[in-house]
């Protein structure tokens, strides 16, 4: 098993988010977050990458627990947050080998231009990113996706701000990935088909509290 | 472990029983304090009658300093193991120790005019003490920076806990530097230099302060849970 | 297989590279407000009362403290001290990584200015040779500090300001190390004494700083 | 004529953008702009409402020049950009209220709390901002339109990151507009159907340029 | 219908109001400095040399520029600023109206803790008057011109420190004729001159303040 999530439980502010939540990605597997705003998609990506710690439940990568990994995490997955962590004063080529650096792989200059062409960056990968158009930004985020070489790809709203053209050419990466044995877990709200991918509904949780039953001092945090 | 066993409607009966009686204490031991303090001790041969500032002066500062103590023990616990309640007693003993403590720099400028000549001078143990007041405005603002309680009680005990170094500096500034204000002469681990007349009614104040204070806290601490109870139902409804 | 303490270093100086000029923008920070105070004041009075010291100490702490928030909130803020944190790196290591580039890239290079300094204020070279030693033993301790405060200071938005209250009166006994250093050393006799307290202050702070920054980075992302 | 765009040539950075761009729209009509990442879609509505300036040509919002305009544009349109102008350290009713005041509407509280019903903002209303997913904080914004009593509506990308419901409560809502006169331009990548629809298609310019000709210093700016 | 300068001023302040603890920090940061220099010259050299001045109007300086960083920062970085540009409403306005809330919200009250400060450096009362005066004439000029410089540091982004290059050389004079008030006017004999001179001076910095924050806002966005 890839991603394993068992019986979570997670408060946001008081607020009931996970409810007993469970989940199995297993290799080769394409599974699509599917819920309203505010169901808990996000919120459910920081909980594997341990950026968020459940209130109860286990999460385990690779069959280990993701409390034991700490440094061998990045060798494990890629998550592309919604926050795009690119270094407005870095051009494109600095902001990704800056990440290439951090995450552990090991990659020359010409691998890194080749991957650039494929979202066609090329031409600009001497601009700095701050002066980038909103959908170029994200591809520039995506482009981390063709260098990485791990298994799990953990992707928030990777079609969001992007021309069809350019999510036509994201969903074949995905596709690609899960042929050559990767497993994709990414939210998404449009009406895509992705081969062989598998629908998660996400409902947000609706449970009135009695107020007798605070029982224990966890009840009131 | 107590808490355990002690869930919060329990606990919330119990400080219902508890806080009245505190509270006559308190005010009991105000009466005689006062009594004694004004009319059975005598006035000081050097300072003469402003000494008896000295019966609130001393309290509130010993005060001032323990409860802030009792915040930095409430943040480790809460740091260490996420417990409720240390949260909640650390947030409800905020502003009372700054009311405290506002209460000692208050009642020593008033003091120090007249035996120093002067409001206010950079002495160790002053600017320390005006240290610790800014600490407990900064607790009481970064418990409810948040909409978060969560959030901010933890913010709230890593800063109370960087906050401890304060305290023995506060405590023995007096015997590091020679400074101004009075050593230790009543909480000196020997016998202390005060007569029995100075020291049984400033020790009768002190107790009414302390139920003062517990009353309060315990109040505070009512409050506080009736309150995260009404945000869990309100916060559950949410979408 | 390269150390996570030479990834965050080089990728915090090729970052930092970038951004030359913060230090050119500190060092000249630092001398107009030494000016200023020279304004003010006037140099004679600055000269026959000693009170260089002071002055330098507590500009040098209000520049450290205005340059470190630019080393953590631009991390902060565009989600990279996550993406750090969720890729598994330790964070007392960040911290500890993030101090050392400050100090190498924004402090070592003041030594330079120190000539420049000492003819605003007319120190003599053995006066310059104390504050050359306090530099190099209390400055560690100030980068460090204000980088916890800095972080700090990132949740509290808008509001900035609020890490100096948190932090200043730890600043406190640093500052009387060494703005009284030569006096210190003259009045005990003992010219060795006050730099091994700064030595001692710094390995207090130095686990206590990164202790409270981890903490404090659990924290952010709730 | 609602806006009309004539003859609108602008450089950003050397690179020519608009080559003599002309556009206009009427009295209910809803015009799309699709274009590929970087074509220049939010660059148009900058320069629309006036904050990039063309270097040359020639905007016009209800047949008055826009550099006319100054305080009385705020009664003419209704911007949405990509970047939110939502104060984190503020509730969702905040927000909209300092929105109303200086947009130059005039508002009461039940019309907010009306409003907020659209997208089930209610219950969240004195919540801050800065902790609702990225998919509320675009509600937020859209309730917006709700509020707005403008002819003129410019929404950079308006479905980026809503759910499907919301989606189609935001196409009604357009719809709806351009029933009651209201003309609407927006950008968009996706494939929607959105009734009495025009489509745009901008397309990135590339235009090399003789070296021997640059004669005047415009050339070189 | 409401003036643009009302509508202006009541967002600003309903802003502002939600911050009201920048104003509490502002006066604890103030205090806090003050200590530390105390602290570290020693509170008799201050009150024999009369160095009380220069050191409370560099304070000052220091806060009203980390302060207004609040002020300008945010509008800038969620887009508001574009917005209220794109809304019609002149440039130079803004700009005002953010300076006259940070005057009444952050400097006016600092009016009340000139007692205080006036017991921590053992003032007199005269001088009280003159440290009085001072502020109310010498602020409002150093209110707009950390505002620009903001405004600039926005433009210069990751290297907020700039702001005080570029600005600092301007509060020269200020500081000039504030810090040495007193001085001035017993020698001179002239009690209302240095005065006119500060209200002089902020009519010089007024509208070269606020053409330059125009123009600086139109790059901006570009
Ligand atoms: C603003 C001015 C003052 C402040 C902030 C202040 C603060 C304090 C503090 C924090 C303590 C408790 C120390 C401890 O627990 O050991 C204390 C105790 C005391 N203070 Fe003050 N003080 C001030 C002025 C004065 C003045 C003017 C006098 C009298 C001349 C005075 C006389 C005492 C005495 C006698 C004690 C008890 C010392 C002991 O035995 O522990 N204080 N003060
Ligand atoms: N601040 C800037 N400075 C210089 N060039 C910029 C700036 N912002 C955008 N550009 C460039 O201008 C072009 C148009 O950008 P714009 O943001 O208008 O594109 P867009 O059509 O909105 O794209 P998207 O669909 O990605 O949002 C792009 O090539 C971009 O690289
Ligand atoms: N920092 C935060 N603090 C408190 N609550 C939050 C925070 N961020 C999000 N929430 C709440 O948690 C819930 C889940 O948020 P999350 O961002 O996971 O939603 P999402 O499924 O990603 O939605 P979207 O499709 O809009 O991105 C929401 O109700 C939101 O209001
Ligand atoms: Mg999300
Ligand atoms: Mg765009």
């Amino acid at each position: 098993m890839v991603l394993e999530i068992i019986s979570v439980y997670f408060y946001r502010n008081k607020k009931l988010i996970f409810d007993n939540f469970n989940l199995k990605l297993k290799k080769s597997q394409i599974m699509i977050l599917i819920g309203s705003n505010g169901a808990g998609k996000s919120t459910l990506f920081d909980i594997i990458v341990g950026i968020l710690e459940p209130n109860n439940g286990i999460i385990k990568l690779d069959n280990i627990m993701i409390e034991e990994l700490s440094a061998k995490k990045r060798k494990m997955f890629t998550y592309l947050p919604h926050k795009d962590s690119l270094k407005d004063n870095l051009t494109i080529e600095e902001n990704l080998i800056s990440w290439i650096n951090i995450s552990g792989n090991i990659l020359n200059k010409d691998q890194i231009n080749r991957s650039l062409e494929y979202y066609q960056l090329s031409e600009l990968k001497k601009k700095f990113v701050a002066n980038l158009s909103q959908g170029q930004r994200k591809k520039v985020l995506l482009t981390k996706l063709i260098l990485a070489k791990t298994k799990l790809w953990l992707l928030d709203e990777p079609f969001n701000g992007l021309d069809a053209d350019s999510i036509k050419k994201t969903k074949k990466l995905i596709e690609n990935h899960a042929k050559n044995g990767g497993s994709t877990l990414l939210s998404n709200h449009l009406d895509l088909s992705i081969k062989n991918s598998k629908k998660i509904f996400l409902q947000p949780i609706k449970k009135s509290r009695d107020i007798v039953k605070f029982e224990t001092w966890d009840d009131i945090r | 472990m107590i808490f355990k066993f002690a869930n919060p409607l329990k606990f919330q009966r119990f400080t219902k029983q508890i806080q009245p009686f505190a509270l006559s204490l308190s005010i009991i031991f105000l009466f005689f304090g006062l009594f004694f303090g004004f009319f059975r001790s005598p006035p000081d041969y050097l300072q003469g009658e402003t000494v008896r500032i000295m019966y609130i002066h001393v309290p509130c500062a010993w005060f001032s300093l323990m409860i802030y103590s009792v915040i930095a023990m409430c943040s480790i616990f809460s740091i260490a193991f996420k417990h409720t309640l240390a949260d909640i007693i650390s947030r409800s003993c905020a502003p009372i120790g700054a009311c405290f403590t506002l209460a000692t720099l208050v009642t020593g400028s008033i003091w120090g005019k007249p035996t120093w000549g002067t409001w206010w001078v950079w002495d160790a143990r002053l600017t320390s003490e005006l240290i610790l007041l800014i600490f407990y405005i900064s607790l009481i603002i970064i418990n409810n920076a948040y909409e978060n309680k969560e959030k901010g009680d933890r913010y709230a005990a890593i800063l109370a806990i960087i906050g401890i170094i304060n305290l023995p500096i506060i405590k023995w500034s007096v015997d590091w530097w020679s400074t101004l204000h009075q050593p230790a002469s009543i909480s000196k681990l020997s016998s202390p230099s005060i007569d029995n007349s100075m020291l049984v009614p400033l020790f009768i104040m002190t107790f009414s302060l302390f139920f003062f204070f517990i009353s309060v806290l315990l109040l505070r601490i009512r409050g506080e849970i009736i309150q995260r109870k009404i945000d869990v139902i309100k916060f559950s409804h949410v979408r | 297989m390269k150390s996570d303490f030479y990834i965050l270093m080089s990728r915090e100086i090729s970052i930092g590279i970038k951004n030359f000029f913060v230090l050119y923008t500190f060092a000249s920070f630092f001398i107009i407000s030494i000016l200023i105070f020279v304004f003010a004041i006037g140099s004679d009075l600055i000269a026959k009362n000693n009170i260089y010291e002071p002055i330098i100490w507590v500009l040098l702490i209000f520049s450290v403290m205005l340059v470190s928030e630019n080393f953590v909130s631009n991390d902060c803020n565009d989600g990279s001290l996550k993406e750090l944190q969720f890729l598994g790196y330790n964070e007392e290591l960040i911290i500890l990584c993030k101090s050392i580039t400050m100090w190498i890239m924004i402090l070592l290079p003041m030594i330079a200015l120190m000539p420049i300094v000492s003819i605003f204020f007319k120190i003599d070279y053995v006066d310059i040779f104390y504050l050359f030693i306090n530099f190099l033993f209390a400055t560690p301790s100030l980068v460090l500090l204000s980088l916890v405060s800095s972080l700090f200071s990132m949740q509290l938005k808008r509001n900035k300001i609020i890490q100096f209250i948190i932090i200043l009166p730890f600043y406190i006994p640093i500052i009387i190390f060494t703005s009284s250093s030569k006096k210190f050393a003259l009045e005990n006799n003992l010219y060795n004494n006050n730099f091994l307290i700064l030595i001692g202050i710094f390995f207090i702070t130095l686990p206590l700083c990164l202790y409270t920054s981890r903490l404090i980075m659990k924290e952010i992302n709730k």
